[in-house]
């Protein structure tokens, strides 16, 4: 079993002096799905955003795909890693002004310097997997949140990465919208791609993690199989955690 | 409730018609009182005086509507080369304000600070006096000649006048055009750089297919009110002697006696000339907005 | 105060105002600047000074209204200003009801249109000028005159056209024309500031008679008698030897010697001829006393010790081979 | 490749920059003559006021610029901040009180009025009638009764199609003749309302950006607590609207500043006007450069500050900052 | 038991042809707690909007509080429903110049013309009631968004109504946060205000509903209580929809 990403006490600050990562030490198997969870501020987006350098380190060695990423990188490798990794954002960031098919094709054609016939054809199919064959000519403006969604999906799968990133991909949608996409990532899931994704969807991490992983003011506070976690989490501040998240 | 509204309404234009009929009243009074009179028959007279910079053959014998016309020209030709120019140089300090060498950085932005600060007349008057006419006369090439008798470009020769408002304008409102393609820039959701870059596109790419294409719908609008100042702005050529279309309204204006007549002039011209730029832009916004919005 | 035309003069409200509107340049060396301590200084504001004296008794009633060329007439006409010594040429079309519709004053100096060039440059008359370019102040008679000369000798030219004079200077000593016109006087001014006056000539050349006048809206009969009589007496003044040290000293032996009857009549010893003006019988003591004689105003801004000095020539009295003399005040 | 054009466009820079500052300072050791600006600074500063009554704009203006400093850089907390806002709205009639005289000063009319002094007052005068009228103008704009809209509309569009120039010759020599026959306006009064006329109609756009800027659910809110549409205008929508719209009203009240030297072609001895009347002194003939550097100065120096007051405003209108 | 609102086959139609409320009838007694359910764009927002006139009628008869709000209805009465019925927003809408002291007190003093410090101490003490006494002098863009929801329902009671509306007050907020506010909302039902809520929040309806009412297409499905409707809905819609929920 190879490791995917493998970070080693990791710490990123901001200006105010915020520690957003305050050590954060951590593996991902390669094919694994790893839920992160934890409340507001607690680091998620930043851990996930270093995973493909949209964050610089400030500590810490991260080691992606056998790349290093840490506090010392370059441009260079900033961008191999990025073809190899994929994002998902909480707000779609579809770009607003291309078609859906656009979208998808741009980073094959310009990155990988595909044929934009392979490229086009690659990314139907895809759109059929994400059940969305139908609005490829359309605009991103004219889809409903989760179709957008799965729009940003199939973009990021469109480059055949590695490894997928989730940060928070159904908060910004209608409790309605939330399955399709959710059922989108399940069937990626079952196909073996490796996953990080950063969700509060419960029955979601419960049926599709590998591990759960809940942190607190930039420190890991427990890593556990989804049963553990859910039944019987170690840590006293993830069950608070839970208890809240359940009402 | 309609009564109402209707009552309001009547009354604002009630007022405003009372106020209107009452300065034309007085206008008249005026115009009977002092001798003026109102006409337009002295645009067909020999103008009498000679202009130092004609598109077209001018003489002082022809009349003052065809003088009139050739100061329209004259403002056409400095305000149209000042557009693209100040927008060429507008963009590229826009640009330069979010490029990655610190020194370029900061000059632009000394740039922007010291322009946007100092009155455009004044600008004007020491682009004219100080570094125009105190330029001495070189030849860099055999293509371009500086001398302050005018400045000779690839065959073009221009007038120090017309390249002074030229410069004035450009560098003044270049500046803000700096400003506003800056702010358009900023103005796309962050999101946006990011989803370009996590997809392995460039700086560069990114900027140009993503970030420009989404930023122009900000600056368009506030474009066309920079480029509109600009034209409104080119009148203040009769501060360094360029004949503008105000300079040429001005000398007929002191020779005629003809003040009101030959301030609608000028107020018609203007608004004919603004329908123009704002025309001309609202078509390129429509084509840019057409091709970004075709999802609405 | 409001005035209707039909009813009163401009001179009646400038009375009841106690103070008076002149209209000045402002940027003319000798006629009328601003000196460092804030004062308008100059030939056409001592004018100025000397007419607010006869108006309202006190020559320092004045205020200045600095004008463009383009202005002046509007600002007479609107009423912005009572009177207008600015350095104004009096010409037929200024003159005429069919024109401007003024009514200018008798002449306050007697200027006319020259031309200077650097002395280096060769040129010594007109025709040498011939398709150069010329530094010149835009909407003034003195832009007719040039395109006027220019056209009669067939010879085509370059006008570089400014707004007012010092930025003619300007362009001229910077070197964007051959030459700059004006009236000879202002050439004269503007070179005794130049670092160096003896390298510029100023030609032989009068493209034009340039006779300056003060004046008043037309159809305003006292308010323009009384402009003209001002300067008449002082003109009339000079050719008495009355001046401002010796006003008061020749008022006393006027008013002990009956025998003088015109000098009385004069200084309005005996009453009478500032009545039919609608002024105080002894305004001319009034304004001697503030100015002095045309004589004492003249060498105070342009005779030959002041900063700008220019030759007298036709500007002396008429009995002593000059044009300015006065008519009787009988 | 990159580093390369990098430090390609540094050196560049370094150069071009180095000449200039050389020239610079060469002109400014050898060429200068700063007579014409040391002789005349008191003319700079408040144009032909009687000399014995100068105290009054100069005293004026030194209270400005120390308020000023105070705001900018003076001391964050204590009484002097609290009492700033008093003294700045004391400044406006202190100002117009120390120039026009009157209640045992001696009263100077506004034809002596010039310089710094004349500038800041044409600004200051005509931007405190220009706010008040464009709110009104963006408000009629907005308004749902046609006759309303129209009306304010084609003000604003005519307004802002016409140079400013033209504007202001209307002001200057054609507002005479709207008026009845005998009224005169003085010329000070005339410039200022020919430039809050023309300001209005720009600061109206503004503050409509600013008022759109205002989600229409803040309106329902106030609806829903039973405020009436002009208690929900006046307590929620318009405070809101204008601070947004006020960096952009900064930038009108800075080009308003600025354009004032417009009234220099018009014959206005305000700063440009009366340097151009110094320039025509036979002693100061030809000395252009040296003027026009120390007003560039002068201007810079006013604009800047005026924006950064504006700046202080704004963060001192600002409900999020973590102070208060 | 009185009616405090009484809604006869509502319609209400927006220009582009949609019929957002086709013909709703329904009664909400004094003291009860109705929730409104239903798919996005079902009219749930529209119809509680109707409730204090913020929409205007295109048919139907409405009556609230003894005041009828139909279709030919004067300013005068929206006015005075206005005083009587609080309304809390999904998106909290305070007013962000004003201080949370200031955003509550500003109703009462100007529309009630009450004395300020008599406005004051009876924010203070709704306040207290949610929980935030100390945020008084803070700025709503200081408080987090659980917080500022509880102020603008402690502004809607300031003016103390008789009816509460409520669209889906808990939507635009942090997982964390939502509870807060439904406990602030679930105290008030308890002290036997009228509310009618829209809102997802299963949990919140299946303990405080006195009756759920489902909506679609504008029309009403089915209006039962809360226990027949979570188990055992009686129309093929709302079950389809309740399942889709809970994903
Ligand atoms: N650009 C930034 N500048 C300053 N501080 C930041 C920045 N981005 C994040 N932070 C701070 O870093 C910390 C971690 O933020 P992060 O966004 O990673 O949290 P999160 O767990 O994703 O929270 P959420 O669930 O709200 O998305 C927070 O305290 C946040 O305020
Ligand atoms: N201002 C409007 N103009 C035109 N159509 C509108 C407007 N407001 C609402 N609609 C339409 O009316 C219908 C009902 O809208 P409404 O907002 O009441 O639904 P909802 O049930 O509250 O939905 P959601 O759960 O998304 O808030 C929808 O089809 C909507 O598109
Ligand atoms: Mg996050
Ligand atoms: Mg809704």
């Amino acid at each position: 079993m190879t490791v995917a990403i493998r970070a080693t006490d990791l710490v990123k600050s901001y200006s105010q002096g915020v520690r957003a990562l305050d050590g954060v030490t951590l593996e991902v198997n390669s094919g694994e799905v790893l839920v992160v969870m934890g409340p507001s501020g607690s680091g998620k987006s930043t851990l996930i955003r270093t995973f493909n350098g949209l964050e610089t380190l400030d500590g810490g060695a991260l080691d992606v795909l056998g790349v290093s990423l840490d506090a010392t990188h370059g441009e260079r490798q900033v961008l191999a890693i990025r073809k190899r990794v994929g994002m998902v954002f909480q707000q779609f960031n579809l770009f607003p002004h291309l078609s859906i098919l656009d979208n998808i094709t741009l980073a094959p054609i310009k990155v990988q310097q595909r044929a934009k016939a392979s490229a086009e054809q690659r990314a139907m199919e895809l759109l059929d997997q994400m059940g969305i064959r139908e609005q490829a000519y359309k605009y991103p403006a004219q889809l409903s949140g989760g179709q957008q969604q799965r729009v940003a999906i199939a973009r990021a799968l469109a480059l055949d990465p590695e490894v997928m990133l989730f940060d928070e991909p159904t908060s910004a949608l209608d409790p309605e919208r939330v399955k399709e996409v959710l059922d989108a990532m399940r069937q990626l899931a079952k196909g073996g791609m490796t996953m990080v994704v950063v969700t509060h969807e419960l029955s979601f991490a419960r049926e599709v993690a590998d591990r759960v992983m809940f942190m607190d003011r930039g420190q890991v506070v427990e890593t556990s199989d989804p049963e553990t976690f859910f039944s019987n989490a170690r840590e006293e501040r993830s069950r608070r955690f839970l208890n809240q998240m359940q009402h | 409730m309609r009564q109402r509204r209707l009552l309001v309404q009547v009354g604002v234009a009630a007022v405003l018609i009372g106020l209107l009929a009452l300065l034309v009243n007085n206008l008249a009074v005026n115009l009977i009182r002092t001798g003026l009179g109102l006409g337009f028959g002295w645009l067909g007279r020999p103008a009498g005086f000679a202009l130092a910079e004609t598109a077209l053959p001018y003489a002082p014998s022809d009349s003052y509507l065809w003088a009139l016309t050739i100061g329209w020209l004259n403002s056409l030709k400095v305000i149209a080369a000042g557009l693209v120019l100040a927008t060429v140089l507008g963009v590229a300090a826009g640009a330069a304000r979010s490029s990655n060498n610190r020194l370029l950085r900061s000059l632009a932005g000394g740039y922007v600070a010291l322009i946007r600060q100092v009155p455009l007349l004044l600008q004007l008057l020491f682009w004219y006096f100080v570094a125009f006419l105190g330029l001495p006369s070189v030849p860099i090439g055999g293509l371009i000649r500086l001398s302050n008798q005018g400045i000779q470009l690839l065959g073009l020769n221009l007038s120090v006048e017309f390249c002074a408002v030229l410069v004035g304008l450009t560098v003044f409102t270049g500046a803000s055009i700096a400003e506003i393609v800056r702010g358009g820039i900023n103005a796309v959701p962050r999101g946006q750089w990011e989803a370009f870059r996590s997809l392995g596109l460039g700086e560069g790419l990114g900027l140009r297919r993503i970030v420009l294409p989404q930023a122009l719908p900000a600056i368009l609008p506030a474009l066309t009110s920079q480029y509109l100042n600009l034209a409104k702005n080119s009148t203040l050529a009769i501060a360094v002697g360029y004949a503008d279309l105000y300079a040429v309204s001005d000398t007929t204006i002191t020779q005629t006696g003809r003040a009101i007549e030959g301030f609608l002039l000028l107020l018609l011209s203007f608004l004919l000339l603004n329908l123009l730029i704002s025309g001309g832009m609202a078509a390129f916004n429509r084509a840019v907005l057409g091709r970004l919005n075709r999802s609405r | 105060a409001s005035l209707d035309s039909a009813s009163g003069s401009r001179l009646d409200l400038v009375k009841a105002r106690g103070e008076l509107l002149c209209g000045v340049s402002g940027k003319i060396p000798g006629f009328s600047f601003l000196s460092p301590d804030g004062r308008y200084t100059g030939l056409d504001v001592d004018i100025c000074r000397a007419m607010a004296a006869a108006f309202v008794g006190d020559a320092e009633k004045v205020q200045y209204r600095p004008l463009t060329a383009p202005e002046r007439f509007t600002a007479l006409r609107s009423g912005e200003i009572d009177l207008l010594s600015r350095n104004t040429t009096h010409t037929l079309s200024r003159d005429a009801v069919g024109g401007n519709g003024l009514r200018f004053g008798p002449v306050v100096f007697h200027d006319g249109q020259g031309l200077m060039v650097n002395a280096t440059s060769g040129v010594r008359a007109l025709a040498d000028l011939s398709g150069k370019s010329i530094c010149v102040g835009s909407g003034t008679t003195t832009e007719q005159n040039l395109n006027d000369a220019f056209a009669s000798q067939g010879l085509p030219y370059t006008p570089i056209k400014y707004q007012d004079l010092n930025q003619v200077v300007g362009g001229y000593l910077q070197g964007r024309c051959e030459a700059m016109t004006s009236d000879r006087s202002q050439l004269a001014a503007a070179r005794s500031g130049f670092s160096d006056p003896q390298a510029h000539l100023i030609l032989d050349d009068r493209i034009s008679k340039e006779p300056l006048s003060p004046a008043v809206v037309g159809g305003d009969q006292p308010m323009g008698d009384a402009m003209t009589w001002v300067v008449n007496a002082l003109i009339e003044a000079e050719e008495r030897g009355i001046t401002q040290v010796n006003v008061d000293a020749v008022m006393k032996q006027a008013a002990a010697d009956p025998s003088q009857t015109a000098l009385r009549r004069f200084l309005g010893v005996d009453p009478g001829l500032g009545h039919k003006l609608g002024l105080a019988d002894d305004f001319v003591v009034q304004m001697i006393r503030a100015t002095g004689n045309y004589g004492e105003i003249y060498n105070r801004h342009l005779g030959p010790d002041s900063a700008v000095a220019i030759p007298r020539g036709a500007n002396r009295l008429g009995g002593e081979g000059g044009l300015m003399i006065s008519p009787p005040f009988t | 490749m990159n580093r390369w054009l990098d430090r390609g466009i540094t050196l560049l820079l370094l150069a071009l920059l180095g000449w200039a500052g050389w020239s610079m300072l060469h002109w400014l050791l050898l060429g200068a003559d700063w007579s014409v600006v040391t002789t005349n600074l008191p003319l700079y500063a408040v144009g032909s006021f009687p000399a014995d009554q100068r105290w009054r704009p100069l005293l004026w203006m030194a209270a400005l610029i120390t308020l000023t400093l105070l705001t900018l850089v003076g001391p964050k907390h204590g009484w002097l901040r609290r009492w700033l806002p008093l003294f700045w709205i004391v400044m406006a009639p202190l100002g117009l009180w120390f120039l026009a005289g009157g209640l045992g000063l001696l009263p100077v009319g506004t034809r002596s009025w010039g310089g710094l002094t004349l500038t800041l007052l044409l600004t200051g005068g005509s931007g405190a009638l220009a706010l008040p009228l464009g709110i009104l103008l963006a408000l009629g704009r907005r308004s749902d009764l046609p006759v309303l809209r129209w009306s304010s509309a084609a003000y604003i569009e005519l307004m802002r199609a016409v140079p400013l120039i033209a504007v202001l010759f209307f002001g200057q020599l054609l507002i005479p003749l709207f008026l009845p026959p005998g009224l005169e306006i003085n010329r000070v009064l005339r410039a200022l309302v020919a430039f809050a006329l023309f300001a209005a109609a720009y600061i109206a756009e503004d503050v409509r950006g600013g008022l759109q800027a205002i989600p229409p659910t803040q309106r329902e809110a106030a609806a829903v607590l039973g405020l009436s549409p002009r208690q929900s205008l006046q307590l929620v929508v318009l405070p809101q609207a204008l601070r947004v719209a006020l960096p952009s009203l900064t930038n009108q009240a800075v080009g308003l500043l600025q354009n004032t030297s417009l009234m220099a072609i018009l014959g206005l001895v305000e700063l440009l006007g009366i340097s151009r009347s110094l320039l025509a002194n036979p002693a100061f003939i030809g000395r252009y450069l040296e003027v026009y550097l120390w007003l560039a100065a002068v201007y810079w120096l006013a604009c800047t500050a005026m924006a950064l007051l504006a700046r202080h405003l704004e963060v001192q209108l600002d409900p999020a900052r973590s102070a208060s």
